[in-house]
């Protein structure tokens, strides 16, 4: 679905820095932390702190009211939000009989355009940082998630796909002294 | 005529508040006034949503009094805005959309050294808040 | 362009009359396959939408029938079976349910009196203004509450569709009405339910 | 959606992760050197990718109109407002508005916290020039917010 770009695109070669600063702070992290779910579990506290401000930015350009229902949630991840920060359109699918839980197709991933992974990192789940933008964002908007990944093309698989649970709906605080 | 605002987080915080042609001084400290009107906030959306005849989609906008008009919009993130105007004042909302829009996201949210849950305390963003308030046309 | 309630409230904040006129229906029925893609909780000792909302079935409605069997709280109507003990056995799919918003119970209309009484007080406390009054018009995007207390403190509330503007004329008149009917009764006395 | 901001998002995460971490030990000078070392990977790897199409520059201030015009645009979506060279190698690109600092502030508040923002521009222009065969030492200085200068040094051999 990539779009084809002329090669000074300004939204193509921006997203090609982004691409490259990711890659040299996945880098950076395994350096420092040398153990890869350490890395994962970082990565998603990043995002989460991105996904939290992200969301904002998204919901005052957007101009999107509150979702409706979890399907039009996922739709809006993968139409909108995907599209207004990564310029993808990931397919949403995979839907659980109860409802709860979707996957989200990478393909293309932006992330992971320059990338081969070292066959001793395959516990690195190397676009963690968008498990954490998605948990993030949603539960700015009182949906509690989980999201990880179940496939990753750098480790071989056909597809890069990212699982979506819903997990509960947040209720605002309650003020002091009340109940 | 614009009186005050408050924006509160989702999670009740005051994270900013401000004033202009408050003519009342509040007879109360400021962090109380700040949880008494959270607290009103809260049951009003729970009064409103309870007695709805329909659905709501954006429940509770705005009260009036025989002296001020009270106008809430809340973005699906949770941030709550009110403004008390002066009762001449039509539907505001849009205005408050823009302040978030404009203001808030540019100046707190793509400022990383703006915690999200505190107070504010950017001089930048309260600088361009006032020149957004001024310019008005009910200001 | 119609009015939806009358409400008046005593200067102590309860009820003491109220009727409804055109409520609007909600109510919205869909068949359903095993398992059940809506997750229902209980709130408010009755079962409602928490998750799955989809199709005009909206977070926060009530389950009211369940194969056209009314639903009372978290039990059948007839036998006083369990609800949610039903909707968890395969064999009675597909299912058919109906969802939508309840009419208030007296109950609901009491605490609601007495939630906007103290709103009301809150409203004048919060003020920006001196000697600012309690809430007289307060605009939902479902409805507009119009209010109106006396000098004794008693508190006539309509509640119209939102395009409606300040029902001053008809405020008025319900005074008039309360005067005339409720405080020349001598088997009335203030404060007390009106019949 | 003219205006994307993902890089910044980003970036204002990365510097947080090194320099605010509670689980990394690194006290501030430690990260910001990090960042540097971060940004001049990027600038490097980022400038081959750019310039692949490029033939030649004609001299070292060809070659410094073209990371203040083009480069700056795309990672910072403005030019650099004025350019200034001593002829000696040594260069002052002053950026009236910087947008890794114009949302923060437009006077002297939060200046103290500038250098942890600065450290990875500083790195990419570095890398930048590097990749385009000029070794160099870049630092950079805030008088007033969002306002920046970037010196750079070229050591020539």
């Amino acid at each position: 679905m990539s779009r084809p770009s002329k090669p000074g695109d300004p939204r193509k070669v921006s997203t090609e820095l982004f691409t490259l600063t990711y890659g040299a702070l996945v880098t950076q992290l395994i350096k420092d932390y040398e153990d890869e779910q350490e890395v994962n579990k970082q990565l998603e506290k990043m995002g989460y702190n991105i996904g939290i401000r992200l969301i904002e930015d998204f919901l005052a350009r957007s101009n999107t009211g509150r979702c409706n229902d979890f399907r039009e949630t996922a739709e809006t991840i993968a139409k909108v939000g995907f599209r207004m920060f990564l310029n993808i359109a990931p397919v949403v699918t995979n839907w659980s009989p109860s409802g709860d839980t979707f996957s989200l197709l990478l393909d293309p991933n932006p992330l992971t355009e320059f990338v081969e992974l070292p066959e001793d990192k395959y516990k690195l789940n190397y676009s963690n940082i968008l498990c954490g933008v998605i948990r993030g964002a949603l539960e700015m908007v009182q949906l509690e998630v989980q999201a990880w990944f179940v496939s990753d093309q750098l480790k071989g698989d056909s597809s890069t796909e990212m699982r979506v649970k819903f997990i509960r709906k947040l209720e605002d605080a309650v003020p002091a002294g009340e109940d | 005529m614009i009186f005050n605002l408050y924006i509160f987080d989702r999670l009740g915080t005051c994270v900013l508040y401000a004033e202009w042609n408050r003519k009342k001084p509040a007879n109360l400290p400021k962090d109380e006034e700040f949880q008494n009107m959270y607290g009103m906030l809260f049951s009003l959306r729970s009064f409103v949503k309870r007695l709805s005849p329909l659905d709501c989609k954006d429940g509770f906008l705005n009260y009036q009094t025989s002296k001020y008009k009270l106008h809430y919009y809340e973005t699906p993130s949770g941030l709550k805005l009110v403004m008390n105007t002066s009762t001449d004042v039509g539907d505001i909302r849009e205005t408050l959309r823009q302040l978030y829009g404009q203001i808030y996201v540019e100046y707190v949210v793509k400022n990383p050294l703006c915690p999200l849950d505190k107070p504010i305390t950017s001089d930048f963003f309260k600088d361009k808040l006032e020149t957004f308030i001024k310019a008005l046309p009910f200001y | 362009m119609a009015v939806y309630s009358v409400f008046v409230v005593s200067r102590g904040g309860s009820l003491i009359y109220d009727i409804d006129y055109n409520v609007p229906k909600t109510d919205v029925e869909k068949t359903f396959g095993y398992p059940l893609d809506i997750v229902l909780k209980v709130f408010d000792e009755k079962l409602t939408v928490d998750f799955g909302a989809r199709d005009g079935i909206k977070i926060g409605h009530y389950l009211l029938a369940v194969n056209g069997r009314p639903v009372q709280g978290t039990v059948f109507d007839d036998d006083r079976t369990d609800v949610r003990e039903f909707l968890g056995q395969q064999q009675n799919y597909p299912i058919s349910l109906k969802f939508g918003r309840i009419k208030l119970t007296v109950n609901e209309k009491i605490m609601l009196a007495s939630m906007f009484h103290s709103l009301f007080a809150f409203g004048c406390q919060l003020s920006p203004e001196e000697r600012s009054s309690g809430i007289q018009i307060l605009e939902a995007d479902t409805f507009k509450l119009h209010c109106r207390q006396t000098l004794t403190g008693i508190k006539f509330i309509v509640l119209t569709d939102p395009r409606l503007p300040y029902v001053e004329g008809l405020l008025k008149r319900l005074y008039e009405l309360y005067s005339d009917y409720a405080l020349k009764n001598p088997y009335y006395s203030i404060d007390m339910p009106i019949r | 959606m003219n205006d994307e901001y993902i890089f910044e998002y980003l970036h204002m995460e990365m510097v947080d992760q090194f320099c605010n971490s509670s689980d990394s030990n690194d006290d501030i000078n430690t990260a910001i050197k990090k960042l540097e070392r971060l940004g001049f990977t990027v600038g490097q790897r980022y400038i081959e990718k750019s310039t692949k199409d490029i033939q030649r520059f004609k001299d070292e201030l060809e070659t410094m109109k073209f990371v203040c015009k083009e480069v700056w645009n795309v990672v910072y979506k403005k030019q650099i407002d004025n350019l200034r060279t001593n002829h000696h190698g040594v260069y002052n690109l002053h950026d009236y508005k910087f947008r890794l600092l114009e949302q923060m502030s437009h006077s002297n508040q939060y200046k103290e916290h500038a250098p942890k923002y600065l450290a990875f521009p500083c790195g990419f222009l570095r890398g930048a020039l590097s990749g385009l065969g000029f070794d160099c030492v870049v630092t950079a200085e805030v008088t007033k917010m969002p306002a920046c200068k970037f010196l750079i040094q070229i050591h020539h051999s």
